[in-house]
């Protein structure tokens, strides 16, 4: 079973991957982008950490749901208000319990990827971060690791897309050739459950 | 690349310190970064309130004042500002009739303003939307986020607010901005890219003798790359882009926007290149704006933007504003 | 170097005809390379003219209209303009009373305006000079050309133009324009070098991390060459120069100028820092003006300018001014 | 004996040499001064060819004359007033005479040379123009070929000098070891005399 504790951990692991890797983020976001994405995540799992100590929040669902308003209220650009729904909406799905497991959090994460998808209106396929999420949900079933290869896999074949949104889509077919830095941070997102999961 | 800056982290929040201390006709809110003019709310009157990513000054914070914006939410460089800022700013100068979002057309823009219309609307303010979209070097086709909002914003900004402090309602003043919309189009060249503080270097590569043409204003590439053109050629291209979009029956407003580093001599060069290849299509020009308005950091280039104006567009415009970036009338 | 230019020969022609089509206001005499208020000559009232190379755009044409400038003299890029363009624009704008030039101490822009005022003399024009000479980066001695005009030019023109615009007398506004130079200085760096369309390459080489220190406006190299500095420090040092060479009794008017390149988020940024460095050295800020007004090209960097005022001064420079590149009151 | 014809000879060759060598010049003026000098003078030659062509004076002072005020009215800077005055001064002093020899032409220079320094304020040693012209006139009574090389070396003499007049004066000690380009185009001025000369 998976407790508050492992959903601190799961952000906790995700802030420090994104810190690692904010300069990559930024160089993918550089190109087909405008060049934050990076420091757009950093901010916000930064001040993710901060409000988890501070509020101490004491279910599954109340770590998640803080996290994603923490993330709406301090990221912005396109990546805030899509992760922050993520996690809020994944949060709600897990309710109040103090304990859920593997199956409740792939349930829940579906719920929540489903709310990036009617948000941002993207579909797979269209390079974003969704066709790092999609996969890395469907894979959950045979565990956090086949997750995460399946999230890797997703964001590595947004290479050859053309954008269809976000910014990237502005530059046409000159977005091909290039991976998604969305994706890329979705495959980071999913990485760290598997190392909150010690797997 | 070399920034007159302290540390990148704090850019966006030493630049609104600056701004207060240069204009105390303004209140900044640096930690909560709202920037709204000091007699907010004013009684009777919608109030308008646009925001986005920093880097494009004076676009927006330079556009608070009379006539024109009751605020501005700057976002982190590049990045739209988030939902808390433009729910904060509307609590600031609501006076009743409601508030209108000024929002250039970008997927971040576009969620962070609805999020904030939605907290908004909780607090009991009447809330009502323009979307800029005016750039036609994107493609609106159902493969991308749609037209970007560029230098058009300049114009909904100025004729909507001169319309809200004129005393129409929110649904008026909501309609004149999106008709200024519908009646821009822009087009933009890059002769270099630019470099945000976080990431230090050039967002883009752009060899010697070459030119982006159809950029936008985040340091984005353009949809082409060609051998450098002549401020003839770029003025041919740029005006035939729009026109191939737009066939206007009245009088334009032209905009001959920098995009942050070409020099204004240069400008005025490029300006009566454009009113050349105007001429030579026959379009009339009712009014024109030379210099650095919608600017991309640092980067080199233009942009033009032509907004087609009936005769209460043109006197909306011509309406006296007063604010940091644009003034005239008072 | 990438320009948005047609051919360098034309750069500054081409930019006069843009002038004039955005600028029905003045008067622009494209071949003759004079800027003129559109309602010269005023009545009964002192004319201003000041002039000098291009390429600091808006100086001087941008400061043309009520409230300070009658004419402008713009050169080829860099170069002092000849006399023939200042005779020309002080029999356009004389009434009577006089006219005052007011020229930036270089070698160049003196010996011009001298055998332009001459010239204007045998017309039977009373003319007068002001010459400015703020930029405390140089020494002033036997063994230079004496201190440069940079920043403090645009005190000198808002202020004396007000004076102008009042009635008062050539003796008196030219008392007024020496005034507001004396407690005027300057001081500049750049972190890029600019290049002129002529040259079409960086006037200097400045490797990646460095400075220099103690520039001017016209893309000559400053007197230090420093490893990169933050914007607070650049700050100290600037206001440090400035105030080791005056000590203000009175409030200061403050111009945090850019010099082309550098984008308004870091001037504001850079704003910050001198605020906070004069409340630090306990000087008394009046007004604060943000913005690139005293350019060189496309050079990245800044100038800080302080100027003393007492109330009289204070007076007329928030009097009403209305040109393209300051307007206020109007 | 130096007729009309020789002062417009020596007006074309310098117009010639300045076009040929105008680059060079105002890549002179760059570490020094505001990246202008060639084509300062290349605008102002320009303008005196064709005003020599157009009015076709009759006496060496004429002709010089007409081109000083040439050069004050189209080059502007420092070097127009101050090459003006020079052509205008040596072109007065020559008086109305059909035909001058070497002699008066001397004279003449050098009452031009003395204007110069009346009106810039600049001495031997400064840095500029009259480091160049100064010895080419003490030269002249040698004939031109010894005056071009006294103009010459006058120049190259500049290099390791602190400037103390014109704007390299603003770089202090940083002006020393660059040549001036004002002494520069003076000695294409000297050379060219001596190629009207034939020498
Ligand atoms: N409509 C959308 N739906 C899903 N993801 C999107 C959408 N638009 C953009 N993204 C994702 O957001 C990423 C960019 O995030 P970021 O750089 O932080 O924001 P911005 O584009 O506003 O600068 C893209 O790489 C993409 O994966
Ligand atoms: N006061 C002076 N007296 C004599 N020559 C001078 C003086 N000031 C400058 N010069 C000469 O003028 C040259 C520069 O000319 P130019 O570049 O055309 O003008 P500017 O310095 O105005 O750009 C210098 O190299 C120097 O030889
Ligand atoms: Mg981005
Ligand atoms: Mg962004
Ligand atoms: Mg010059
Ligand atoms: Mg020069």
């Amino acid at each position: 079973m998976l407790d508050a504790e492992f959903f601190r951990r799961w952000m906790t692991a995700t802030a420090a991957s994104v810190d690692r890797e904010a300069e990559r983020l930024t160089a993918l976001d550089s190109p087909i982008g405008d060049a934050d994405h990076g420091s757009n995540l950093q901010r916000g799992f930064k001040s993710v950490i901060a409000a988890l100590e501070k509020e101490a929040p004491q279910t599954p669902g109340a770590v998640l749901t803080l996290s994603g308003r923490q993330l709406i209220s301090t990221v912005g650009g396109a990546s805030g208000p899509l992760y922050g729904t993520l996690l809020r909406r994944t949060g709600k799905a897990l309710g109040d319990a103090a304990e859920v497991d593997e199956g409740q959090l792939a349930e829940a994460l579906r719920a929540g990827v489903d709310a990036v998808m009617a948000l941002g209106g993207a579909a797979p396929g269209d390079k974003t971060m969704i066709d790092a999420l999609v996969p890395a949900v469907d894979a959950l079933d045979d565990g956090f690791p086949a997750a995460r290869s399946a999230a890797e896999q997703g964001a590595l074949a947004t290479t050859p897309l053309q954008a269809r949104k976000g910014r990237a889509s502005y530059l046409g077919e000159r977005s091909v050739g290039h991976q998604d830095p969305g994706a890329t941070s979705s495959a980071l997102l999913i990485a760290a459950l598997a190392e909150a999961a010690g797997e | 690349m070399k920034m007159l800056i302290n540390v990148p982290e704090t850019v966006v929040a030493d630049a609104l310190r600056g701004m207060a201390a240069a204009h105390p006709e303004l209140t900044v809110d640096v930690e909560n970064r709202v920037i709204v003019r000091r007699d907010a709310p004013v009684a009777g009157k919608v109030a308008l309130i646009s925001g986005g990513g920093s880097g494009h000054e004076p676009l927006h914070g330079g556009f608070v004042g009379p006539g024109m914006l009751s605020a501005a939410c700057p976002g982190e460089v590049f990045t739209s500002p988030v939902p808390d800022q433009m729910a904060r700013a509307a609590a600031a100068v609501n006076s009743g009739p409601g508030v209108l979002f000024i929002v250039k057309n970008y997927t971040g823009d576009v969620l962070n303003f609805d999020m904030a219309a939605e907290l908004a609307e909780d607090e009991g303010i009447q809330v009502a939307k323009v979307l800029v979209n005016d750039d036609v070097a994107v493609t609106d086709s159902l493969y991308t986020a749609g037209r970007r909002g560029v230098g058009g914003t300049l114009f909904v900004e100025k004729i909507a607010g001169a319309a809200a402090d004129e005393g129409q309602p929110l649904e008026r003043v909501e309609a004149i901005g999106r008709q200024v919309n519908e009646n821009s189009r822009s087009f933009g060249v890059a002769l270099s890219a630019c470099t945000t503080p976080a990431k230090g270097s050039p967002t883009f590569d752009l060899p010697p003798g070459e030119l982006e043409l159809g950029i936008g204003i985040h340091g984005e590439p353009g949809r082409e790359r060609r051998a450098m053109m002549t401020s003839g050629e770029i003025a041919e291209f740029a005006v035939g882009a729009i026109l191939d979009d737009m066939t206007p029956r009245n009088p334009v407003l032209v905009l001959v926007n920098g995009m942050g580093a070409t020099p204004l001599l240069e400008l005025y060069g490029f300006n009566a290149e454009v009113q050349r290849v105007l001429t030579q299509r026959g379009v009339a020009v009712a009014r024109t704006l030379v210099g650095n308005y919608v600017t991309s950091l640092d980067m080199a280039g233009a942009s033009v933007t032509l907004c087609q104006v009936d005769e209460e567009l043109l006197r909306l415009w011509d309406a006296p504003v007063k604010t940091p970036g644009l003034r005239w009338g008072m």
